[in-house]
């Protein structure tokens, strides 16, 4: 395998600019792993001095290749970029609306409740949706929309699942934050009466059998658990007396 | 015992332990000694009874065409009775070698897309960084989804700007099983209703947040539908049809008139939202 | 400015597979702004077969370049992706993809069978798999492999399934056209040798419900499904007398 075409793939994947001493380390951690072949293996060793000489070289190709992208280096990182004569384009491509993600209901329920309340295991989003989750959690795990994020410290260690920044891109959002009602909808814990609710605590919709209970009329404070402030980062609840103030 | 199991459920069926005994005796498929080739089929039938195996019903139904097929072959054509409608029908021998080819065929092919699911996880697609071009609009999305009915939601928070301690006032008086029944009492009224109606009168984000849980709770249920007829329409929320039991919606509607949902509202939407200009 | 230029432009900025007809919206986008510039407005009206022309020509001159990468077309949209030989430094930079778990035997003799014969019912399925497969086959409508496409006009009406776009996806395909050896397995083949099938020779690999029909002794030609599909054919499967001879 030529190494230029190596640091070719690398340039090509990395989704920034990369110094060759960054490119030095991907080359060093493929070749070491106890599975690397020997294909991999012969780069590990490579010295920084190769990596320049390789890259100047990938450098004149695509500049003689005259293509509509190029290979530079800025400030000592190389990256591949789009020839300016094509920047009204590539401007117009944000803009442009793209084909809504082939995800189904289920898949867009699922990821709606790990988007609110993750790190989530497998378990906690199947008892919100009531119905085994594996073939959509792999969905939404192979569109890169969530990923593996830990594991719970409970009974069996499960996996704990999160979005990607893939899955704020799909849906135009900056950040978690960016969620609509993100700091209710995470926080929130849903009280309601005792006679409607026994659903764990920090369950944002309640299980479906519980919602048809007939509603009991208990008198508003009486419906308010005590103590039912979630997380301990939240603020105090406001005591009965300050309300009453307002 | 464990064992053994696992080694016969590589034989994914007859035709599969078939195939495999074929190319054991590496003929080709037309060339097959179908006499012996049931012989061995039986064995191994035998071989999996005595380590008590389960033998699915399709091993055994195979076992007895083959068996069929080897006595047929021991007689002479012409002291052969006819099979019960054979006149018109395929003799069992050729049937089961073209069904043999056929399998072979999508097994074969069955290879070839396990090398494509194995040349994919080589494959890795170009994902530049994101294009530094400022604050573009995010992406319009067609199709009505849950996350636009978050986004729709969002619009109806913005006017909730008021400061943390002052929506925390209402903390307590929203809950999403009241909403579920305001929205359900309200639809019930007008069978459709506009997504904005629905947060028309709220007084506070949360209490806004409550209703918004409330409907996607509904519409999980299937008891609502929502519909967007145009990118960025208006959403309109339906009743989905049967609506439950009449007698407990009366129950709900006798409560609610005890407790009527926007009664005690203790701060106007005006006083609680003076919007913080920065 | 040369289209294909352009659109390669686009294909190496864009964060996801784009369809020509995404790509039209992009440069229909661009030529119709105020600032756009003449070279801009020149391709506001371009027409999709015209597009499909030019990626066309690009993923030839890639292919011919040799590189660490190609364009490829997915499921009808476009992307450019490394070659799998650097799939090992890559991930070191990346990470391992993230894919569901592999197939399953059963599954993928189910998945080609559906491919290649649908619409299919699940009883012809196991007509040739000579197994039940209810149990794969809902791991695969689980998946979104698979789906209901209709149902079969025969007594009972049974559903009839066929592949999704996830199913093109996931093996990198293009269409159905592209599947590996397509030609061979749907169309009708006449199976030798005569002396050992007594059945209608052309039947051999025809479709299940074609053996319903009356044997219409209808042209091989006609049976052929039309051959629009840009790939090169695979070499003819050996004949079963040269088979023999081995």
């Amino acid at each position: 395998m030529e190494l230029k075409f190596i640091l070719e793939a690398l340039l090509f994947s990395a989704q920034k600019p990369l110094t060759p001493k960054e490119l030095r380390d991907v080359l060093v951690a493929a070749g070491t792993g106890d599975q690397a072949d020997d294909a991999t293996r012969a780069w590990r060793r490579v010295k920084e001095t190769e990596l320049e000489t390789a890259l100047a070289e990938l450098a004149r190709e695509h500049a003689a290749a005259e293509r509509s992208y190029r290979l530079v280096c800025v400030a000592g990182a190389w990256q591949f970029v789009t020839q300016p004569d094509f920047a009204s384009w590539v401007r117009a491509l944000v803009g442009v609306k793209v084909r809504p993600p082939r995800l189904s209901q289920p898949a867009l329920e699922t990821l709606a409740i790990v988007a609110y309340r993750q790190p989530i295991t497998r378990a906690e989003i199947e008892q919100i949706r009531g119905v085994n989750v594996d073939g959509v959690m792999q969905t939404l795990l192979e569109r890169g929309l969530l990923e593996n994020v830990g594991r719970a410290e409970v009974v069996g260690r499960p996996m704990t699942y999160g979005t990607t920044p893939l899955f704020l891109e799909y849906f135009g959002l900056r950040s978690l934050e960016d969620l609509p009602a993100a700091d209710e909808l995470r926080r929130l814990v849903i009280e309601k009466p005792p006679a409607l609710v026994t659903v764990d605590p920090g369950l944002a919709t309640a299980p479906p059998e519980q919602l048809q209970l007939p509603p009991e009329p208990a008198p508003l404070t009486a419906s308010t658990p005590p103590a039912e402030c979630p997380t301990p980062a939240e603020p105090p609840p406001p005591s009965p007396e300050k309300e009453a103030d307002v | 015992m464990a064992d053994y199991k696992v080694k016969f459920e590589v034989f994914e069926g007859p035709l599969d332990l078939l195939l495999y005994l074929i190319k054991k005796e590496e003929v080709d498929i037309y060339a097959i000694n179908l006499t012996r080739l049931a012989t061995q089929f039986i064995e191994y039938i035998e071989l999996m009874r005595q380590f008590d195996l389960e033998i699915a019903g399709e091993f055994v139904v195979m076992a007895a065409t083959l068996m069929l097929i080897k006595s047929r072959e021991l007689l002479p054509v012409d002291q052969q009775t006819p099979l019960e409608g054979e006149e018109d029908g395929p003799d069992p021998r050729g049937e089961l070698i073209r069904q043999l080819v056929e399998y072979k065929k999508f097994k074969d092919a069955a290879g070839r897309l396990q090398e494509l699911e194995l040349r994919q996880e080589a494959i890795f697609p170009r994902v530049p960084g994101p294009l530094d071009l400022g604050d573009e609009p995010a992406p319009p999305k067609p199709d009505v989804s849950i996350f636009d009915l978050l986004n729709a939601v969002n619009h109806i928070l913005k006017r909730f700007t008021a400061p943390e301690d002052s929506h925390d006032l209402f903390e307590d008086r929203w809950t999403v099983s009241e909403k579920i029944e305001e929205i359900r009492r309200a639809v019930a009224a007008r069978t459709r209703l506009r997504f904005a109606d629905l947060f028309a009168g709220a007084a506070s984000r949360l209490e806004v947040v409550a209703a918004f849980l409330a409907l996607l709770e509904l519409i999980r249920l299937r008891q609502l539908s929502a519909v967007q007829n145009e990118e960025f329409g208006e959403i309109e929320i339906f009743r989905t049809d049967p609506w439950p039991p009449a007698a407990e919606s009366d129950a709900v509607e006798v409560t609610s008139a005890s407790a009527p949902p926007d009664s005690p509202r203790p701060v106007s939407e005006a006083d609680s939202s003076p919007a913080p200009s920065e």
